[in-house]
């Protein structure tokens, strides 16, 4: 069992500068800042390392950190440029029984991560999940394909309605001939 | 003779007589579409049930459009699923009638306003006879949509319909 | 000249009789033998996450119910008690007892259909309807004190919506008392069934490691046999103040982790929750449900992830807040979007009749895969 | 009978009418009350009331059920194969509906008392195959192909075990006639062939366990055979959603629901009649102690539909206790198990029925 300071100094003299720094501000766990190039690499060695073995990942989630700046574009739509996407690890070792929480943020223009489906397989659909609402771009994922919303989405609409989980996200008025807004 | 009378007045009795066997027949053994969407099909399952019996109005469910006679529509329809509601609706032989079941089916429900993804009501796609409200509908309701939908088979005639 | 064969690519869903709902499964066999099970989710996706970012902290209760609706009060429990660590609260002791009462009426309430469907898909289907039967009582005990059959909107933020009702404590017990006799008669009726034996035992074996790398949880992990339950091994509210078993999978009637250890480590599930129910029932103290409620909910800047154990395993609550009124993000790790991940792995190798099988023992509730 | 009707009539047509058209009648109400009695059956093993809503008791729930199946518009897909598929159902129905010619309902109630009614009977079911397969194969849908499939599969399977047993009990009657065996088990119970047969000695005692036996095996055959649950697989509805008559609707399926009844009682009656006296009764007759002859012809109508539907209870009861068996599983039961013992008892009873 390891506090999140323990397992953030042994990141850090392991990887060096891929470990970006350790967020203790948050009211439960610290998260744990990563390189999204380096991401794969750290949760090889988080799983692999006998002292941490997080042989889990409870959750990955995507997030729009929304922290660009608001225009409007031709149609008068808000749209928000620059700023970063975010992807949260929770990650939990049945084991040794501790916790501890990643982040990677990456570019909201070309939002590429890496994929860590192949360390710990429930990623995969989390991963798809986070591509397909959010538009982040897993490298070296197997099955990178929407999820949840229908796969042809990208057909009927446009680029500010292509995946709804992004702030600025605008209704299609019209999917396959069905009125989308009430 | 009052009661003849008047019915032989009407001049159609056999057409009369055979639409209510017709009619009786149909509103008495609706065979339900066994298919659930969200929540509101373990409402309609608990209908099916025990302790509501839906078998006693005759209502059993086939797995088959072929073989059904009525579609539940029991939950969120979303905009992915809406399309294959209507080929199941499509693959029913005619008569064919639907109950839209619970908020979401009847116009979206609480997602109305956010859900980018679910239909604003099943009546977008294809038409519905009768609106069980309710999220979810108590059985209780469910049984009460079901009654309303035998008292509009009820009045259908044979004149009306090209069958 | 060989003949040139191909797979069958068959279509199970999103309308077929034993997907539980939307799911569609598009199974390539050869013969009846199953080559490959490519799972298509989302014919249920009802945007949740959206819905949340847009709703306030305690709006977003009621949609929490939407997320696994056999077990809507399972959900409520684990979004509030996220939302609390967020704000820092806490709540009356008769508030903690009386959300594990429910809880754990739910959970049963929730095993009883995963049961009967499981049962149902393998064609014993009058099981089935005797615990729909049970399951009345407990919707009829939980509908007399928050008015709801289903979704109930019960356990708020900081409290619960109505305090129990008087006939609540009484009631209850008659159903611990009802019930237990009415497992041994499932046991009889369905459990030692020969013929269920011979479908389930030896069929979709989940091994640990595997279990543990797709990230399964709840019964389909315990199944497995490995001792691993978050009101134990992470435990939340007053759980640790309870006595009771954590049920595994042994492989009694065939290799540890087959579709009948899942099935069977449920139905001693329903024994423990029921022990619990019977230690808290009588020590549920005085007090008002409503007083720790906040008039604002407007936490601070911050990320939380809690997790409570639903029926159907590790709930999960991944809130950001921006330190307004509204979550900057909730994301839910629901507990049957990761096991049905497992399902292309299980099936591999048996037969169609099989993957129904093995669909039934894993339980997955469309709504909370979709949300 | 139709010597009967035709001393009766004095007319060849109408005789030949009436013999006809008993067995479909027959058919049909078995069909009715079958269903009706599924229904009830079933929700009384379930805990629930059943159809009660049209006349007393439900009692014409299945009328509406047909009058309003008759109201159905017969949809097809384009792809199929339309031929076939309009025969099917004809054939299915015909194959259940021809093996009532040679059951004997009393002793002057008999379509044919053909010399070869077993073999009859055996032969003209095997029918149903044929139109099972037409029926899953015509429908172009992988659901009615895989359903088509395994129930050919199962039911030329189960007829192998069924065919010993049928084998064994002519080898003790020593006659193919349905009539003969049936009269061979006349006046009280103990003279039925599960109790070893109507002459009293050594070798009836021996027979008993070896006749208990063969009527097992006969009866899980026969349930396999007509696809009842723990063997309904062909139309497994969690798997295969209504298996080989999945695209199939309004009076075309009708015809395969009457077909399933059909032969749901035809094979109740030839077990009746193999092993439990056929349409002779238990105790005696009424018009016998009373001195009134004809009524004894009414008095075997009524044994034999009692035992038929007696079995017919026992099946439904079977159908709304047991999970299914999986297509592998109904395999090796087949032809691990029953086959070899049914030929083992074929050589025992043979052994004893030379003592």
């Amino acid at each position: 069992m390891k506090s999140a300071e323990e397992i953030f100094q042994i990141l850090k003299i392991e990887f060096g500068n891929s470990i970006l720094g350790l967020d203790k501000d948050t009211p439960t766990e610290p998260i744990i800042s990563v390189d999204p190039l380096q991401i794969h690499r750290v949760s090889k060695f988080l799983r692999d390392n006998p002292d941490l073995q997080f042989d889990s990942l409870m959750c990955l989630s995507g997030v729009d950190d929304a922290n660009g700046n608001k225009v409007k574009n031709a149609d008068g739509d808000e749209l928000i440029e620059g700023g970063t996407l975010s992807v949260y690890y929770n990650l939990h070792s049945v084991s040794l029984k501790h916790k501890i929480s990643l982040k990677v943020s990456t570019s909201r223009t070309e939002p590429k991560v890496e994929s860590v489906e192949n360390i710990w397989k429930s990623a995969n659909w989390h991963e798809r999940e986070a591509f397909d609402l959010l538009g982040i771009f897993f490298l070296n994922h197997p099955d990178l394909r929407r999820i949840l919303m229908p796969y042809d989405w990208d057909e009927f609409t446009t680029e500010v309605s292509r995946h709804p989980l992004k702030k600025d996200y605008k209704n299609p008025e019209f999917y396959q001939g069905m009125k989308v807004p009430y | 003779m009052g009661l003849l009378d008047k019915e032989f007045s009407d001049g159609n009795i056999v057409i009369a007589k055979v639409d209510d066997l017709f009619n009786w027949a149909r509103l008495s053994s609706v065979w339900q579409l066994g298919f659930g969407l969200a929540c509101c099909a373990i409402e309609m399952m608990a209908t099916s049930m025990s302790h509501y019996d839906f078998d006693r109005f005759g209502v059993i469910p086939r797995n088959t459009p072929r073989q059904a006679d009525a579609i539940i529509i029991s939950g969120t329809v979303t905009l992915k699923m809406a399309l294959r509601i209507k080929r199941l609706y499509e693959q029913m032989p005619e008569p064919k009638y639907i109950i839209s079941m619970g908020s979401c089916a009847n116009c979206g429900g609480p997602y109305w306003e956010h859900g980018y993804h679910v239909l604003k009501g099943i009546d977008r796609v294809i038409p519905v006879d009768v609106y069980v409200p309710g999220c979810p509908p108590r059985p209780e309701a469910l049984l009460e949509g079901l009654l309303k939908l035998q008292g509009k088979i009820r009045n259908e005639s044979l004149r009306k319909k090209s069958a | 000249m060989a003949l040139k064969t191909e797979h069958m690519v068959l279509n199970m869903g999103p309308q077929h009789p034993s997907t539980h709902g939307v799911l569609r499964l598009e199974l390539e066999i050869e013969g009846e033998l199953v080559k490959k099970v490519t799972p298509h989710l989302g014919y249920l996706h009802r945007c949740f996450e959206k819905h949340a970012e847009a709703m306030q902290y305690n709006q977003v209760v009621p949609y929490t119910d939407r997320l696994d609706y056999l077990a809507a009060i399972g959900n409520n429990f684990g979004y509030a008690l996220a939302v609390e660590k967020l704000l820092g609260i806490e709540v009356p002791e008769r508030v903690e007892y009386i959300r594990v009462i429910m809880a754990e009426l739910q959970r049963i309430a929730s095993h009883l259909v995963a049961i009967g469907s499981n049962g149902a898909d393998i064609g014993a289907l009058t099981p089935f309807l005797y615990l729909f039967r049970d399951r009345e009582h407990i919707l009829s005990i939980i509908e007399e004190t928050c008015g709801a059959r289903m979704l109930y909107n019960y356990i708020w933020i900081g409290g619960l919506s109505h305090d129990i009702h008087p006939d609540f404590v009484r009631k209850t017990k008659e159903f611990c008392n009802y019930f237990k006799p009415t497992i041994v008669e499932l046991d009889n009726l369905l459990s030692y069934n020969k013929i269920f034996i011979e479908r389930t035992a030896n069929i979709g074996v989940l091994p640990v490691d595997t279990a543990i790398n797709f990230g399964s949880s709840g019964p389909t992990l315990r199944g497995s046999g490995i001792k691993f339950d978050l009101r134990r091994d992470d435990p939340y509210s007053i759980y640790d103040r309870f006595d009771f078993e954590i049920p595994v999978g042994k492989g009694l009637m065939g290799i540890v982790g087959d579709c009948w250890d899942r099935y069977y480590v449920r139905i001693r599930e329903m024994e423990q929750s029921l022990r619990i129910i019977e230690q808290a029932i009588d020590h549920i103290p005085e007090g008002d449900v409503q007083s720790a409620i906040p008039k604002r909910i407007k936490p601070p800047k911050g990320t939380v992830y809690k997790r409570v154990e639903n029926p159907r395993g590790e709930l999960g609550y991944f809130i950001i807040s921006d330190g307004t009124v509204n979550p900057f993000r909730v994301k839910v790790r629901a507990p049957s979007f990761v096991n049905l991940e497992v399902l292309g792995e299980l099936c591999k190798g048996y037969l169609v009749a099989d993957v129904i099988a093995i669909l039934g023992s894993i339980d997955i509730v469309l709504g909370e895969v979709d949300r | 009978m139709y010597q009967y009707f035709y001393d009766l009539t004095g007319n060849t047509i109408l005789a030949t009418l009436i013999v006809a058209v008993f067995p479909l009648v027959n058919v049909l109400i078995v069909a009715l009350i079958g269903v009706y009695l599924e229904r009830k059956v079933s929700a009384w093993i379930q805990d629930r009331v059943g159809p009660n809503r049209t006349g007393p008791f439900g009692l014409f729930q299945t009328v509406a059920d047909f009058v309003k199946m008759l109201q159905k518009e017969d949809a097809t897909a384009k792809d199929i194969d339309s031929k076939l598929y309009n025969i099917a159902p004809v054939l299915v129905f015909t194959g259940s509906f021809a093996a009532y010619a040679a059951i004997p309902f009393s002793s002057k109630l008999i379509g044919s008392e053909a010399e070869v009614g077993l073999f009859y009977v055996i032969a003209i079911s095997s029918l149903v195959v044929g139109g099972i397969l037409m029926a899953g194969w015509s429908s172009n849908n992988k659901y009615s192909l895989l359903g088509a499939m395994r129930s050919a599969a199962q039911i030329i399977s189960y007829e192998i075990p069924t065919a010993i047993i049928v084998l064994s009990i002519v080898m003790l009657t020593g006659t193919l006639s349905l009539d003969k065996i049936s009269n061979m088990q006349t006046a009280y119970f103990w003279n039925w062939n599960i109790f070893g047969g109507a002459e009293f000695g050594i070798a009836k005692f021996l027979l008993i366990p070896f006749m208990v036996v063969g009527f097992i095996i006969i009866f899980i055959s026969t349930l396999a055979e007509v696809n009842r649950t723990p063997f309904d697989i062909p139309e497994a509805e969690s798997e295969l959603v209504a298996g080989y008559f999945t695209v199939y609707c309004g009076m075309k399926w009708a015809m395969f629901m009457l077909s399933e009844y059909g032969n749901m009682f035809a094979v109740s009656a030839i077990v009746s009649i193999l092993f439990f006296g056929g349409y002779h009764s238990p105790i005696g007759y009424l018009g016998n102690s009373l001195g009134i002859e004809w009524l004894i012809p009414f008095e075997q109508a009524f044994w034999f539909l009692a035992k038929g539907w007696l079995f017919i209870l026992i099946q439904m009861w079977l159908r709304w206790t047991l999970p299914r068996l999986r297509v592998d599983q109904l395999m090796s039961l087949c032809w691990k198990y029953l086959i070899p013992y049914a030929f083992v008892n074929l050589i025992i009873i043979g052994v004893i029925s030379l003592l």
